[in-house]
């Protein structure tokens, strides 16, 4: 059986399913005002993404397919629950910053669709490499999101970023310009950045 | 077709509307000194940059529409919103802001659903709010140390009553000589002259006036410390007047019949009082207009109707 | 659908819920001692911040109630909350004063205006921590400047912080529990 | 009573779930094309938020933390969510075929919506108990069904043929909705 | 003279442009050919007339649901199934009238001679005149409204016929009113009207005619809305002013019916205005029927066909480059150049000044997209063409001509079903089609959302 083609272009630039599907928007939005929050929820989406795709593949001839929704839901929910754990217990301070956003992942749409629609059909790594390729779509945007927002919104770059890289990457932090538009981190800016950005991208793929 | 009646045609009208605005900037730079020129000069030539730079983005001929005079009452609006000789930076952020994000993304002139003004504005003011309360302190108008105006301290009473607030407050001089009450009678002015040439529908100034008063009036208390404000400080401050005949009428973004735009002046009344008593920001002329543009498509459908009877 | 075919169906989910709570249960047993460890560390830091002394994990008790008083090598500092009415409304404090002094003031939650009255947040400007060894007995000779622009905030801040301390000098000493 | 008005207001509209919150967004983008169609999602998800967030407290306070079993809430909301949902699919067909038909379609989607989690995950944050969680609940939708309704309003000029090739689809949407998103800041503050 | 107590809704004041009211009647010479068009009002004429026949004025050339004749002597040149080309011989030779007819004829044969001398409704609409009075009578309709309002701007040519021919017009009147069960007569007219004077002291030595001074604002002079300003009912979507028992008949009608039974002679030419802000010297001219419109612009002085509407300066449509004077064409309106068009600012000018309160900028926006369901929705089909929108908008955006385009693509998209569904009632088939439409919008809704993912099918 041939793996549904989503090329590493088709899932980050042409048919990401955030900007283009435009879902999942709600962790997205809400946790890219600075970059290290966008990175660590991308990490964990990435994680999730691709865990519980590689487990539905590897169980798949065990799913029954009427209940098949069911299955897939717990596998995301306990895989989501383990990373919530994972992170409590090991990047603290990030996870308090991101807490809600990082359960709600449980609910991520993108999921429950990759699950379906390659997870139930493939083997483990062809699932688990379709989870990394959908995951670094999402997490791209997130980060793009992350600095455009920071950037503009507080005026400063990798701020923060011992939240998940430990104590190496304090001194990483960038003072762009002073102050920051305000607007940019409060929720009205994620809405327009993020609507700038696709803009932009929309001008780029027309060319 | 041609012109068979000598109706106005909409760049008339958008002149007229700016002309209508100057008995305001003059009364306000009388008021508060040249710095308010200073930010109609400024925003006036960066709105009509700012247009035409828009308009060559999207592949648009730049010159006829530019004459139709729309961007230039936005910039107006906004240079008299802002506190005197604010950064011309901050100028071309809200300018930008407005024209850009207001108007152009939505296609132009006429295709907006937010009155881009207010959208200009309210991106300055919650990106920089420090700077947009840095009204000069109003004694003779030249010294520039800041004071609060009339609505902050409002906002803040404490222990203040009515009165306090209007004779300690910056920029009011109660009924008459100075300050907002001057330059908000001034507008009226103007509004009153819209009106009379039948370029704005007086529904809509009756509706945010008449709201305003009338909540105002049923919960003044006789001008405690703990009133909302008796209803003469209400349509005495602020942006009140600039909005009810300058703003809230933007016919692009408000209601197209009577019945709507009674609602909508009502609608835009009510988000005044209630933000201006209870919320944050100390005007709430700008949020309270984005929130009933907001809602004007959904009253215009209620109009989608025949009068007739089926 | 037979009810083979149901019962199969039940059984197989049945199997997959059963690993699934299984594994969550497992990295919660696993994960468990650190994240409760975490919560304290997190919490001790707080404290050590707010009050200015290192307290270890043994003078922080369990659950925090309200008004605590935190002992550690043998300083008592009592933690309390205070609220203070700000520009956009109530604003929630945590004072921590030992008999003579303010050790540390932190604001809990607050709705003043974002980029003005937020000067009062410790992750914004270090403004707040200006309190830090004020004398509690003599709140008017306090010199805290008020911020301009956000005036109103500021002020109440000082005024709940002064009223509290002036409160408190009138009070029993907090007092390391035997 | 006051209280309640005031965590209702702060609920609707100063911490409104889609334009504050960042909660519900892929309906609020995704089904606001036809009024009828997003009034009706709104109201589905109300009833499924208020009802969600009383079991999932009741199920949670009662059940799994005396069972020093916690850290399967995720999982317990979900399966609460989607039996729920299933649940007053079959009522409503039974009780109201109208009703049925009118929101029989959207029921499944509200699976995963992640405001009806992220209403139960708050209520929990926030240490609310079970009057206030429901209370919440209901305010939150409320807030939600109110933006879903005037989005669907503001869509059509967003159909505006005169609208920058790049900007068109989602583009203005995201920017209308930040604009409206703006215009709800002017709540901050509101019943503070 | 009275004035009306009942107002019609909406509508506007506009500036008149009638200095050329006071000018005599003209007339215009014979042109080299007439062009006579083998349809009215979207039904086929039978031509009775074969090729190179020649034809004397006033004999009947083509039948159907109105009756066609030669408005001069000449050769009947080419037929193609559309056209009648007469080439006059100069003479201008006349058959031989019918009879008059005196006052105590039967109503049958009154709709007789109405009927065989090709009288239509020359107000505009162009009606079968015997076919709109046999209805009238077969309603038992009450109230006769003589329409000589003339609401258009630039317009004066019933004013100038009602001015010049009172009594023959009033004869008319009496004539239509015999078919009518002693009805009230109402003769409805601007105040300004120059002819006020005359017809107040004609209609003082008769009975039962009223003089009624409509509201001097456009368009009075619709039948719809003057029907509400005379009977006081507003005329529901659809309705036709019979449907509250009144029956509306224009001045020129009148005069043409009056000519028909007093002298017997067919209809075969008309007074009208030609007028505009783009002329010099409006005026009023009697012209056959057929008068290529050229050939008057030249007459006239003025403009060309580009510039040229059919009618008034604002309902008129333009004209075709080998357009030709018809029973219907009141007026030929030169335009100046084209304002400038401004996009619609929602102002709701039209909206207020909608005669029939359509929400006429939606009307706009969704016609913009061609979004023809949604302007059904928003009723054009009950947009009585009117203008008034036109004339209220101050981005000049020429809203009346996209709705008369719109308007033809609904009907060719009906007409296409029909063929297609034979003969059903149109009631019949809007019915099933509405119902099939929701069905299977609600297939396609259910669908799409059960793909899970509604927000995709952008
Ligand atoms: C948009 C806006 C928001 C404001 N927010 C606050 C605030 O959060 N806290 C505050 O103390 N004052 C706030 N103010 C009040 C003004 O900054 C006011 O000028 C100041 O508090 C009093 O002036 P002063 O500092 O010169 O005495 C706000 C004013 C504006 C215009
Ligand atoms: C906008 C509009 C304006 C009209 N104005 C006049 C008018 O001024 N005079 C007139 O006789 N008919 C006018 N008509 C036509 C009348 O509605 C009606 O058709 C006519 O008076 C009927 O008489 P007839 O059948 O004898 O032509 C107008 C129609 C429309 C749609
Ligand atoms: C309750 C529920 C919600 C779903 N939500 C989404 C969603 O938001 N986005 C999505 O792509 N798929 C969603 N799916 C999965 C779709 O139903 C579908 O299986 C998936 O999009 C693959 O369909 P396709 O191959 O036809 O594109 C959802 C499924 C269920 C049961
Ligand atoms: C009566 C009137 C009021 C207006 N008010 C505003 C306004 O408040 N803000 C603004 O940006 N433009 C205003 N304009 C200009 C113009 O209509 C507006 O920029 C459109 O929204 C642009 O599409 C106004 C124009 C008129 C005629
Ligand atoms: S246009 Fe209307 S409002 Fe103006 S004068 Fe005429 S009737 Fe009166
Ligand atoms: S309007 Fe023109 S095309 Fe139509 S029937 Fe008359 S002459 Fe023929
Ligand atoms: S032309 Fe039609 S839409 Fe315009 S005013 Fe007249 S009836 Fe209304
Ligand atoms: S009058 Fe013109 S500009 Fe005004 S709403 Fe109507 S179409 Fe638009
Ligand atoms: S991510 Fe929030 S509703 Fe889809």
């Amino acid at each position: 059986m041939t793996a549904p083609a989503t090329t590493w272009r088709s899932a980050i630039w042409t048919d990401n399913a955030a900007a283009v599907g435009l879902l999942g928007l709600c962790p997205l939005l809400a946790v890219s005002h600075s970059l290290v929050n966008a990175l660590g929820l991308a990490i964990a989406t990435i994680i999730v993404l691709t865990g519980s795709n590689m487990v539905i593949a590897a169980v798949r001839n065990l799913i029954p397919s009427s209940a098949r929704l069911p299955a897939y839901m717990l596998v995301i929910a306990g895989f989501t629950t383990i990373v919530v754990l994972l992170l409590q217990a090991f990047a603290f301070d990030l996870y308090q910053r991101i807490a809600l956003f990082i359960q709600i992942i449980v609910t991520n749409c993108v999921i429950l669709a990759r699950a379906e629609r390659v997870a139930s059909r493939v083997g483990v790594i062809a699932a688990g490499v379709d989870g990394m390729k959908t995951g670094l779509g999402f997490a791209v945007v997130l980060i793009a999101l992350g600095i455009t927002r920071e950037i503009i919104g507080h005026g400063t770059l990798l701020a923060d970023m011992d939240l998940v890289f430990g104590q190496l990457v304090v001194g990483w932090r960038v003072d762009v310009f002073d102050g920051g538009v305000l607007v940019a981190a409060l929720p009205p800016g994620a809405f327009i950045l993020f609507g700038l950005l696709l803009a932009a991208r929309n001008a780029m793929i027309r060319g | 077709m041609a012109r068979t009646v000598s109706s106005r045609s909409t760049p008339e009208i958008m002149r007229i509307v700016a002309i209508a605005l100057c008995p305001g900037i003059v009364t306000s730079a009388w008021v508060f000194g040249e710095g308010v020129l200073l930010n109609v000069a400024v925003a006036a030539c960066l709105g009509i940059g700012c247009e035409a730079a828009l308009l060559r983005l999207r592949d648009q001929p730049v010159a006829p529409t530019l004459i139709d005079g729309s961007a230039l009452v936005t910039s107006l609006l906004i240079a008299l919103a802002l506190p005197p000789s604010t950064h011309p930076l901050l100028i071309a952020f809200a300018v930008g802001g407005a024209l850009g994000l207001g108007k152009h993304v939505y296609g132009g002139l006429g295709a907006n659903p937010f009155n881009p003004a207010m959208v200009g504005y309210a991106l300055l003011l919650v990106s920089f709010p420090a700077q947009l309360a840095a009204w000069p302190q109003f004694e003779g108008g030249v010294d520039q140390v800041t004071g609060a105006t009339a609505l902050e301290t409002f906002k803040h009473r404490g222990g203040a009553t009515v009165s306090d607030i209007w004779t300690a407050a910056n920029g009011f001089g109660r009924y008459g000589v100075d300050g907002f009450e001057s330059i908000n009678a001034a507008i009226l002015v103007g509004g009153i002259g819209l009106v009379a040439m039948r370029i704005i529908d007086w529904r809509i100034p009756a509706g945010v006036l008449g709201t305003v008063t009338l909540l105002a009036a049923v919960t003044y208390d006789g001008g405690s410390s703990a009133s909302l404000g008796s209803p003469a400080f209400h349509l005495t401050s602020g942006a009140i007047m600039l909005c009810a005949f300058f703003i809230a009428t933007d016919p692009v973004t408000c209601p197209t019949d009577a019945r709507g735009r009674w609602l909508f002046g009502a609608l835009v009344g009510a988000l005044i009082f209630t933000l201006r008593s209870y919320a944050n920001y100390p005007d709430g002329v700008a949020f309270a207009v984005l929130i009933a543009n907001a809602a004007t498509p959904l009253i215009n459908r209620l109009e989608y109707r025949r009068v007739v009877a089926q | 659908m037979s009810n083979d075919g149901a019962l199969a169906t039940a059984w197989r989910l049945g199997l997959i819920a059963s690993v699934v709570v299984a594994a969550v249960m497992g990295v919660t047993q696993f994960t468990a001692p650190a994240i409760a460890a975490n919560e304290r560390s997190a919490l001790i830091a707080q404290l050590a911040q707010l009050t200015g002394m290192e307290p270890t994990a043994m003078d922080v008790p369990a659950r925090l109630t309200t008004g605590f008083v935190l002992c550690s090598t043998g300083q008592a500092v009592a933690v309390e909350r205070e609220s203070a009415p700000g520009y956009g409304g109530v604003i929630e404090l945590i004072i921590a004063r030992d008999a003579q002094m303010v050790r540390g003031v932190r604001v809990v939650s607050h709705t003043e205006t974002p980029g003005i009255g937020d000067v009062i947040d410790r992750d914004r400007t270090p403004w707040i921590e200006q309190f830090a060894g004020l004398a509690i007995a003599t709140p008017d000779a306090w010199r805290i400047d008020a911020v301009t622009g956000a005036t109103i905030t500021t002020r109440a801040v000082v005024a709940a912080v002064a009223r509290h301390a002036s409160t408190a000098a009138t009070m029993a000493p907090p007092r390391c529990d035997p | 009573m006051f209280d309640v008005f005031l965590l209702l207001i702060s609920a609707v509209l100063v911490n409104n779930l889609v334009l504050v919150q960042f909660l519900g967004l892929c309906p609020f983008v995704g089904v606001t094309q036809r009024s009828d169609d997003a009034i009706s999602m709104g109201l589905a998800t109300a009833f499924v938020m208020t009802m969600g967030a009383a079991v999932s407290y009741v199920l949670y306070t009662f059940v799994l933390v005396p069972l020093e079993m916690a850290s399967l809430k995720l999982i317990v909301f979900i399966f609460v969510i989607a039996s729920l949902v299933s649940l007053v699919e079959i009522a409503i067909r039974h009780v109201s075929p109208v009703l049925h038909q009118v929101l029989g379609i959207y029921l499944p989607l509200i699976t995963t919506n992640c405001a009806v989690l992220g209403v139960i995950l708050i209520g929990m944050r926030d240490d609310l108990d079970f009057a206030h969680t429901v209370l919440y609940a209901v305010g939150a939708a409320a807030g939600f069904t109110l933006v879903m309704a005037i989005f669907a309003g503001l869509r059509d000029r967003l159909a505006e043929q005169r609208i920058p090739a790049a900007f068109r689809g989602a583009p203005i949407v995201l920017v209308t909705a930040g604009i409206l998103s703006l215009a709800f800041m002017g709540f901050q503050g509101l019943g503070a | 003279m009275n004035r009306a107590i009942n107002d019609f809704v909406g509508g506007l004041c506009i500036e008149e442009h009638k200095d050329h009211r006071h000018l005599p009647s003209e007339h215009a010479p014979l042109p080299q050919l007439l062009t006579l068009c083998l349809s009215h009002r979207g039904s086929a004429l039978q031509s009775l007339v074969s090729p190179s026949t020649a034809v004397l004025g006033g004999t009947p050339i083509a039948d159907g649901d109105v009756m066609l004749h030669a408005p001069t002597s000449g050769t009947v040149e080419i037929i193609d199934g559309r056209w009648i080309h007469l080439r006059p011989d100069g003479e201008d030779r006349h058959a031989e009238p019918f009879p008059a007819l005196d006052a105590h004829v039967s109503a049958d044969l009154l709709l007789n001679r109405i009927h065989s001398c090709g009288v239509v409704g020359l107000g505009g609409g162009g009606y079968s005149c015997a076919d709109k009075m046999q209805q009238a009578r077969a309603a038992n309709a009450r109230t006769l409204i003589v329409n000589a309002v003339e609401c258009e701007p630039w317009v004066t040519a019933d004013e100038v016929l009602l001015r010049e021919h009172t009594d023959d017009v009033l004869r008319g009147v009496d004539s239509l009113a015999r078919l009518l069960d002693d009805p009230k007569i109402v003769l409805a007219i601007d105040p300004r009207n120059s002819a006020v004077d005359r017809l107040a002291h004609a209609t003082t030595s008769r009975h039962g005619i009223e003089l009624l001074a409509v509201p001097a604002r456009y368009p009075a002079g619709s039948e719809r809305q003057l029907t509400q300003i005379v009977t006081g009912t507003r005329l529901p979507a659809g309705a036709r002013p019979l449907d509250v028992g009144a029956v509306v008949i224009n001045v020129a009608t009148a005069y043409a019916v009056h000519r028909a039974i007093q002298q017997g002679e067919p209809l075969t030419r008309r007074l009208i205005s030609v007028t505009g802000p783009g002329i010099t010297h409006p005026r009023n001219v009697w012209v056959p029927i057929g008068y290529p419109v050229d050939h008057l612009l030249a007459h006239c002085n003025g403009g060309t066909n580009a510039t040229v509407r059919m009618g008034g300066p604002v309902t008129g449509a333009s004209a075709t480059s080998d357009a030709a004077v018809d029973k219907t064409t009141y007026a030929l309106s030169i335009v100046g150049p084209p304002a400038r068009i401004d996009p619609c600012i929602h102002c709701g000018q039209c909206d207020a000044v909608c005669p029939e309160g359509l929400s006429v900028d939606a009307l706009h926006f969704h016609a913009d997209r061609r979004d023809l369901a949604a302007v059904d929705r928003l009723h054009l089909f009950d947009c009585i063409e009117c203008g008034a929108c036109d004339l209220a908008c101050p981005s000049a955006i020429p809203l009346l001509a996209q709705f008369r385009r719109l308007r033809i693509a609904l009907a060719e998209r009906a007409d296409a079903e029909v063929r297609a569904e034979h003969a059903r009632t149109r009631f019949e088939r809007q019915q099933r089609r509405q119902s099939r439409d929701r069905a299977e919008e609600e297939q396609r809704r259910i669908k799409r959302i059960e793909a899970g993912r509604p927000w995709l099918a952008q």
